[in-house]
């Protein structure tokens, strides 16, 4: 099988949550529901302090095109307009609701939209925008802004990303093993949102890339997409990271998407990514116009007493979900997505939010001594973006994080590949944000000096 | 150049001078003329402003500028714009003479110095998680890494700033805040630049009643970060007999304009965040002096 | 065959830097960037090429032979014409530097007219004296000059070795007393340690 | 609830993979040489060895110390490799100075002064042994070594190496260097030069047990095998291409003389399995450090060290190059980086060209 250059095998720890079921958590009595949960300009909020709320109901309006909508998870009343922390660690403003159990639905929330199958591609973009659905992998960014591409870009494979190359995270198999129908409707919106008007209905083919260590789903998908032309099921190796957008194309459908310095989208080969997650939501808000207020997540590690999978209502308190499933004493670390690239939380009233694809509690210090770099050549193996992570370490012990544009620092996906094969154990990825820190205000400032001189030429 | 020259004057003892002074004549004549006409040919347009700047420098060629010698800095005063006062042996006037002709004015105003607006350390601000990873406050405070302090206004205390000061005027203080000895200070603004979370502020020499705390969540969250941070509770601006001190975003900020430093503000503030520098300023010097033994 | 081995000879063995500690000031001065560097050797071969050839020229055709002036006594105007020859070309090489590559000539700066002073200059003008007096005319000249230009190369690969590794040594954790010029010469001498190995070569 | 939590940037878990690891299964791979040597040379060479390494300890001890470090940067065991390093190529008799003052220079001037572990620009045990080579020359290149000839194995621990039975004779490539003629007339076969029974140096001499450690090493993907294949390919390219002064005077290379079937072939045996090559090829040029990060640039350094080592065993004064081509070789590493290390970045390539794995 073919994959990109590089990358790594971590033990992928799945087996702790791998066979159990998902689970519905009950929300707790008051959640703390964010206003910016996705990439792009926070939701505005448009109800007040006191004011009655129902389950699915729009309580923050999507401001600006790169933006997404806020419902409410339960039925109750409105607290407060607070700030809470958001797991990147910044606060955000955010409304505080008092649940009172009952559940009550919004009006039409929940009701089966009969001819949901013939919905205008249109339709189905604005209902993504409607109910507030973003990319569910972790990256959070707004579906409906990658389902209308510019013209000029064509679009002929939608990729559903079942890769879930984290350790331990297993929501997506669970969700792929359960739900499998429906994921593939919500593969179907998809290629239909992306098929223009005027073109037959199979020009634009859609792909669900699943890892080898997920080989019962793949065998499931394959019997269940025989008749399907433009739908199949690839399999991928295991490794991470497998999932990334740029690795998963190279993958799939071996082509490259351009570096950052040519701003490379994958829109520019041709290609879509969405999680599995966000197309099952998708398929829910078109036939049963059910917004997006909650999320399957998988809670585990070695401090957790039985690990598992939970549909959990977005704002409940990362405590409330550990509590749950019991955490131990033992647990020093707390990581909200995966334990390559997810974030450590130093306050455990952070709440979930629509990206949270896991919530790990690990009883690893992280005390590991950093060691000069030995020049092994690990990090330069082993980098899916075939950068050089040594020259960013080394270059920062010095300070001179300005030259690593020269090396390409805004490239990096912050996959965390280098840091863990790392010998020396350097934080390699945090020198890469000091970097990203420092190198990104320089260009726009450069870029900003080259517009004003280009204006006073032309002026 | 006739192989008859008179062999027998060249070989007497008086011949041998005479005889270099000849050859060197002919060399010098010779390979004279092929370089005025080389530089003819080669003319190349200088910026007269770079000799005269060549002029003002010591031309030690000592190299402190960072450039490979006085022209070499020169040029780059010119060309690439670097700063006029690089030249170390020349100081101030070779500074001042340089601005000039390049048409900068070097005004005198009013001496600043460096204030560090946070006084959340070791004994008052809650430490919120272990932290591991590069000690700077940069490294510290980069996007996907929660504060380690409860408080994510607050100084860090990994010393960027006491690093990026080049005048020894910043002094790591046992609480873990750093200490400003403001007699060292040039008001650089270095320290401003390197702390990431903008702690640090210039402010006028000439008063020293400032309010340590930035932190604008409301009073509720920042008793559960900080014991003295300001919880927006209006006394001072209603004390102030100048109206120079007003809450905004939640915490108080001191208009240096109007401030006259009087200190009534100090005396009502119940979380004792508003401090008169005066008395402070003498236990600095006192830390500033080397203590036998001691590390600074 | 012979000049191969002299090629070898002047790049490894005696090489000017490393074996005869010749040119040491712009070797430590130039060497701190390899841009730099790679300009200072360039113009180190041209010269070092051009004025063997001159000064072999000018001591065979305008010293030596026509005022066969006393054998003992011919070489008591060498040293003056040789830095005067190697001056006026330096300078000559200056004015076509500036003119074509202004950025190279600002680089370079106080560097370029340092080669007039050059001990590496001068030497292979002196020593091509010695080692090529026997021959004939012709062939002295070819050695001379081939002498000239492999000792350039010798002292060209020698700067660019030593601003590579100063550049990675200015990500080194040198302790303090040590960073700069210190280091570059503790480096010098382990590369010398090293091109040591051939010495006693034929 | 759990005590305070800890926080760090991503990612919060690390391979097994640690500089310590490495160190110790580096110093692992170095014991069969050590063992034949012990076989060879009898007791005096483990005197040798914990000289040299508590010299390498001691020195890096003070050199953290005087510049304000952590001492618990020993536990890296870097300087034991070094001091084991260094004893493997000093002569089995070294006076109990030779190590000493070699395991000081290694790391106090090597490895310390260039920032420590990581940080130098030359392997510390070659910088160490080419300082003996002429600090203690009569030491070092001593014509006569002595070495044991087919002792029982229990009596490796009887008497100094000097004793009755030792046969001093010169190292085969001294032989080769002064009469290429009669290698093999000293009373060892081709098998004793590759199993190791000949006079060498404590480590050098046994080319199966370096071998063995090298594989273990490139088994284990610390060593990359393209660095010691291009070193040694190089060396016997080297040998045979280049012209060397036959009985006549003539310049002739060495490659014709094969297809015409007289070429010695044991002086090629005696060049590859003898000497320093073999634990220079997989212990010394390949320690990380010093070599390149990438293989191609790892392919051009084993490539130049090969060429070294021919060019001064050909035609240099010392019958030994290893030591001096890979200090040369080290010399070139930065500017090799240089160029087979460009600024790249994933997707480089134009979009139509699709571009493969």
């Amino acid at each position: 099988m073919r994959s990109f250059r590089g990358g790594v095998h971590p033990p992928d720890m799945k087996h702790l949550s791998a066979d159990a079921p998902i689970e519905v958590l009950a929300a707790p009595e008051q959640l703390v529901v964010p206003l910016s949960q996705h990439i792009g300009a926070p939701a505005r909020p448009i109800v007040q302090a006191g004011d009655d709320v129902r389950v699915g109901q729009l309580i923050g309006e999507a401001s600006g095109f790169v933006s997404a909508a806020v419902h409410s998870p339960v039925s109750g009343k409105v607290k407060a307009v607070t700030r809470t922390r958001h797991p990147l660690g910044n606060t955000v403003d955010a409304l505080l609701i008092e649940n009172d159990g009952q559940d009550r639905m919004a009006e039409r929330v929940g009701e089966d939209n009969p001819n949901w199958r013939d919905v205008s591609p249109r339709d189905i973009v604005d209902t993504a925008m409607k109910a507030g659905i973003v990319g569910m992998g972790g990256a959070t960014f707004p579906t409906h802004v990658k389902l209308s591409p510019p013209e000029s870009k064509h679009i002929d494979t939608v990729i559903l990303n079942a890769a879930e190359c984290e350790p331990y995270l297993t929501c997506d198999y669970r969700l792929l093993l359960e739900r499998t129908e429906d994921v593939i409707e919500g593969l179907k919106l998809l290629v239909r949102a992306l098929t223009p008007p005027d073109a037959p209905p199979n020009r634009v083919s859609g792909i669900i890339a699943v890892e080898a260590n997920k080989k019962d789903v793949f065998l499931k998908l394959q019997d269940m997409l025989q008749d399907k032309t433009n739908l199949l099921a690839r399999l991928m190796p295991v490794k991470y990271p497998q999932g990334a957008e740029k690795q998963l194309i190279k993958t799939v459908l071996n082509r490259e998407v351009p570096p950052q310095s040519q701003r490379g989208l994958p829109m520019d080969v041709g290609v879509v990514v969405q999680n599995v997650g966000t197309a099952l939501a998708l398929y829910e808000a078109v036939r049963f116009n059910k917004p997006l207020y909650e999320r399957v997540l998988t809670v585990s590690g070695d401090a957790i007493d039985t690990p598992g999978n939970l549909l959990v209502r977005v704002g409940t308190s990362t405590e409330h979900v550990l509590k749950a499933r019991g955490i131990t004493d033992s647990a020093s670390v707390v990581i909200s997505g995966g334990p390559m690239m997810g974030i450590a939380l130093s306050r455990l009233s952070t709440p979930v939010n629509k990206g949270t694809s896991g919530l790990l509690a690990l009883s690893s210090s992280e005390n590991w001594e950093t060691m000069p770099c030995i020049s092994c050549g690990a990090c330069v193996r082993h980098c899916p973006m075939q950068l050089i992570p040594s020259k960013f370490s080394t270059l920062g012990d010095v300070g001179r994080y300005d030259e690593t544009e020269h090396w390409n620092v805004i490239d990096c996906i912050e996959c965390g590949v280098c840091t863990y094969v790392c010998p020396s154990r350097r934080p390699i990825v945090q020198h890469v944000k000091i970097g990203k820190a420092v190198v990104v205000p320089l260009m726009r400032a450069r870029a900003e000096e080259l517009r004003r001189q280009q204006e006073k030429e032309h002026g | 150049m006739c192989p008859v020259l008179p062999v027998t004057v060249a070989a007497s003892a008086g011949g041998y001078t005479l005889f270099g002074v000849l050859v060197m004549l002919v060399i010098g004549a010779v390979l004279g003329l092929v370089l005025f006409a080389a530089s003819r040919f080669f003319k190349t347009d200088v910026d007269e402003r770079v000799e005269k700047i060549l002029d003002v420098l010591p031309n030690v060629n000592c190299g402190a500028c960072g450039f490979g010698g006085c022209a070499a800095y020169a040029e780059a005063v010119v060309y690439k714009g670097s700063a006029c006062s690089l030249c170390a042996p020349g100081g101030a006037d070779v500074e001042c003479r340089i601005a000039e002709i390049m048409g900068a004015s070097v005004g005198d105003r009013e001496p600043l110095v460096a204030v560090v607006h946070c006084g959340g350390g070791t004994r008052s601000a809650h430490s919120a998680a272990g932290y591991y990873g590069i000690a700077s406050c940069r490294a510290a405070s980069v996007p996907g890494l929660n504060s380690p302090k409860a408080c994510v206004f607050g100084c860090l205390g990994m010393g960027d700033c006491v690093a990026a000061c080049k005048f020894d005027a910043m002094v790591m203080g046992d609480d873990g805040l750093p200490l400003v000895i403001e007699s060292n200070c040039v008001a650089c603004g270095a320290c401003v630049r390197a702390c990431p979370r903008n702690i640090i502020q210039l402010h006028p020499l000439k008063s020293f009643v400032h309010v340590y705390c930035i932190n604008t969540d409301k009073g509720r969250d920042v008793r559960k970060a900080c014991d003295i941070g300001c919880i927006a509770c209006m006394k001072c601006e209603k004390i102030c007999p100048v109206d120079a001190i007003h809450v905004i975003n939640n915490v108080a900020v001191i208009d240096y304009d109007k401030c006259i430093s009087c200190g009534k503000c100090v005396k009502e503030c119940p979380q004792g965040i508003i401090v008169n520098m005066r008395k402070t300023r003498k236990e600095i010097d006192r830390l500033r002096q080397p203590v036998p033994g001691g590390t600074s | 065959m012979q000049y191969v081995k002299l090629v070898i000879a002047a790049v490894f063995v005696s090489n000017f830097v490393l074996a005869q500690f010749l040119g040491l000031c712009p070797f430590i001065g130039v060497s701190k960037k390899t841009s730099s560097a790679v300009g200072m050797g360039i113009a180190v071969i041209f010269v070092m090429t051009l004025a063997s050839f001159v000064t072999y020229l000018v001591y065979w055709k305008l010293l030596y032979m026509p005022l066969g002036i006393g054998v003992d006594a011919r070489d008591y105007l060498n040293i003056v014409v040789f830095i005067v020859v190697i001056a006026s070309l330096v300078q000559f090489v200056e004015m076509v530097l500036q003119k074509s590559m202004p950025a190279l000539y600002r680089a370079l700066g106080i560097y370029l007219p340092l080669i007039t002073t050059n001990c590496a200059v001068l030497g292979v003008a002196q020593l091509n004296i010695s080692r090529f007096g026997s021959g004939g005319f012709a062939a002295g000249l070819l050695g001379a000059t081939l002498n000239g230009f492999a000792s350039g190369l010798g002292f060209t690969l020698a700067l660019l070795l030593m601003s590579a590794i100063r550049e990675r040594l200015d990500e080194a954790d040198v302790p303090l007393p040590f960073r700069g010029v210190p280091i570059a010469f503790v480096v010098a001498s382990a590369l010398a340690l090293a091109f040591l190995g051939f010495s006693g070569m034929a | 609830m759990p005590p305070d939590l800890q926080v760090s940037v991503s990612p919060h878990i690390r391979s097994q993979e640690t500089v310590p690891r490495i160190m110790w299964t580096v110093a692992g791979a170095l014991v069969p040489a050590g063992l034949v040597g012990l076989y060879v040379f009898g007791w005096r060479i483990l005197v040798v060895v914990s000289l040299s390494v508590l010299s390498c300890i001691v020195t890096e001890a003070a050199s953290l110390r005087a510049r304000k470090l952590p001492l618990a940067r020993l536990r890296d065991g870097s300087a034991v490799v070094t001091g084991v390093l260094l004893a493997f190529v000093l002569p089995p008799h070294a006076a109990w100075y030779v190590p000493v003052v070699g395991g000081m220079v290694a790391i106090g001037l090597a490895k310390q002064l260039f920032g420590g572990l990581g940080h130098n620009v030359f392997n510390p045990a070659l910088i160490g042994r080419a300082f003996l080579q002429f600090a203690f020359p009569l030491q070092l290149n001593h014509a006569e070594w002595p070495y044991l000839i087919r002792r029982p194995l229990l009596e490796i621990f009887r008497g100094d190496v000097a004793s009755a039975d030792a046969i001093a004779g010169a190292t085969p490539l001294a032989v080769l260097k002064d009469a290429p003629g009669e290698v093999f007339s000293g009373g060892w076969s081709f098998w004793d030069l590759f199993s190791g029974y000949m006079p060498g140096c404590i480590g050098e001499t046994s080319s199966v047990a370096i071998i063995l450690g090298g594989a273990l090493l490139i088994a284990l993907g610390y060593v990359n095998w393209r660095l010691p294949v291009a070193y040694l390919a190089a060396l016997v390219a080297g040998v045979l291409l280049f012209p060397v002064a036959g009985a006549d005077g003539a310049l002739r290379a060495g490659l014709p003389a094969i297809f015409d079937g007289t070429y010695p072939w044991q002086n090629l045996a005696v060049h590859v399995f003898s000497g320093g090559l073999m634990l220079g090829a997989f212990f010394m040029i390949t320690d990380m450090v010093t070599s390149p990060m990438t293989s191609r640039g790892q392919v051009i350094y084993g490539v130049i060290g090969g060429i070294m080592v021919a060019l001064i065993r050909l035609y240099g004064g010392y019958p030994e190059g290893v030591c001096y081509s890979i200090l040369i070789a080290n010399g070139f590493r930065p500017m090799i980086d240089r160029f087979t290390m460009p600024p790249r970045v994933f997707g480089q390539r134009d979009i139509a060209a699709g571009g493969t794995s």
